[in-house]
């Protein structure tokens, strides 16, 4: 579940374990790159959906895509900004509201470049990367359905 | 033998994770259409799912097309529009 | 140094004092908002300066202006997104090569708001909060020049 | 009295922190303009500095133009541009 390239200082990993932040942090800060950029982005479990009451989520995916996906996208990124280091965790199985999902942290020496590689990351991830949620609330389970919203935010790069 | 995989709320509604395919069923053209139309033959649930523009298909764990042509050994993968993140 | 606004959940300081992402992340992710999105900025002292290995740094401010005008990009922001919680900390002082020298975090139900917000605060802040950063160099200590591209990342928004 | 203070590299410069002017020196329209050519007087080194267009001001911790009044008892900051963050 581990990829770690060397050419290239990209931590991407598929899990069901947690991570954590002061960890996740501390891997992008690595004085080896001293960039003056990091950008980190974290998705949780909400607790409402629309009008229902979220218990837990069941996150499923395509094992044998799903790094190659992420790396696929994260080279994207590269070709279009600066980047230092890059790290994607998203979490499969069960989470429980309130969890942490999905985390993305970029580093560059330009601001903006981080911001928008992060971004574009987090859009492209939402759009292609092969993974699918299912909702466990009050009124029953429900698997998400796709928005067409995400495919618009992956069109404006 | 083709391996086909189904995901998500497809692979719930059909109560099928996987089977095979024979390439040989898919006629002189084996594409992910030809093999879109001999699945849908296994019944109307099939028929509607797999037919309904909510159904997307990875080869080999890339995206893949309608026209995209399937090959012997070839892993096919079935899947509603993804919600990650 | 302090200033905390009970009608909305701002957290917004300026301190010499490093700060800890770990806590600061947790303060973000305070259970009573439940947003499933979160951006962190981070900016740190780089190591270099175009040609210069840089040593230490010294950030200077307004006192009586600084945090005023913090608040006032916090509050257009919070015009601008619907968000949940945000945090602007900012160090003064002396600080070394990598230190952690700002901190902007921000959420929100939407990720595509909580990245804006997080870039349009930090774009402000370069040019309207009263910081001034002098870089003790290998080769003597300089004023850092305002540069022009600050004003035109401004200018987007 | 106007309580005029200097910041970064201005300060610097200027050798001043900090200095009071009484807002009768500026005549009749006390404007920031006006406290500029005031302050412009004290030498050549304050005449080039203070003209430089990189030279921003705050009155009573608010940015302020040339334009701005300036009333008894108002802070006034004079500072280069920012460089936060």
């Amino acid at each position: 579940m581990t990829t770690k390239a060397f050419d290239k200082p990209d931590y991407i990993k598929v899990q069901n374990a947690d991570f954590d932040m002061a960890v996740e942090y501390q891997r992008l800060r690595d004085v080896e790159v001293s960039d003056g950029a990091v950008v980190v982005f974290v998705g949780l479990v909400r607790e409402f959906s629309q009008d229902k009451h979220i218990k837990s989520m069941f996150l499923e995916h395509y094992p044998a895509m799903t790094e190659q996906a992420l790396q696929t996208i994260v080279q994207e990124a590269r070709d279009k900004w600066p980047l230092g280091k890059v790290s994607v965790i998203h979490r499969i199985g069960h989470l429980d509201a309130n969890a942490q999902i999905v985390m993305v942290g970029v580093t560059s020496q330009h601001r903006n470049a981080a911001f928008a590689a992060a971004e574009f990351i987090m859009d492209y991830l939402k759009m292609r990367a092969p993974f699918w949620k299912k909702e466990m609330t009050t009124k029953g389970d429900f698997w998400v359905e796709a928005k067409a919203s995400d495919n618009d935010a992956a069109a404006k790069w | 033998m083709l391996s086909i995989l189904f995901f998500g709320q497809l692979r719930e509604r059909l109560k099928t994770d996987q089977l095979s395919v024979d390439l040989t069923t898919l006629g002189n053209k084996p594409t992910v259409q030809a093999l879109r139309v001999h699945l849908a033959k296994s019944g109307e649930l099939w028929q509607e799912l797999l037919n309904s523009g909510n159904c997307l298909v990875a080869v080999n764990q890339t995206m893949a097309t309608d026209e995209t042509v399937l090959t012997s050994h070839d892993e096919v993968a079935l899947f509603p529009p993804v919600t990650g993140g």
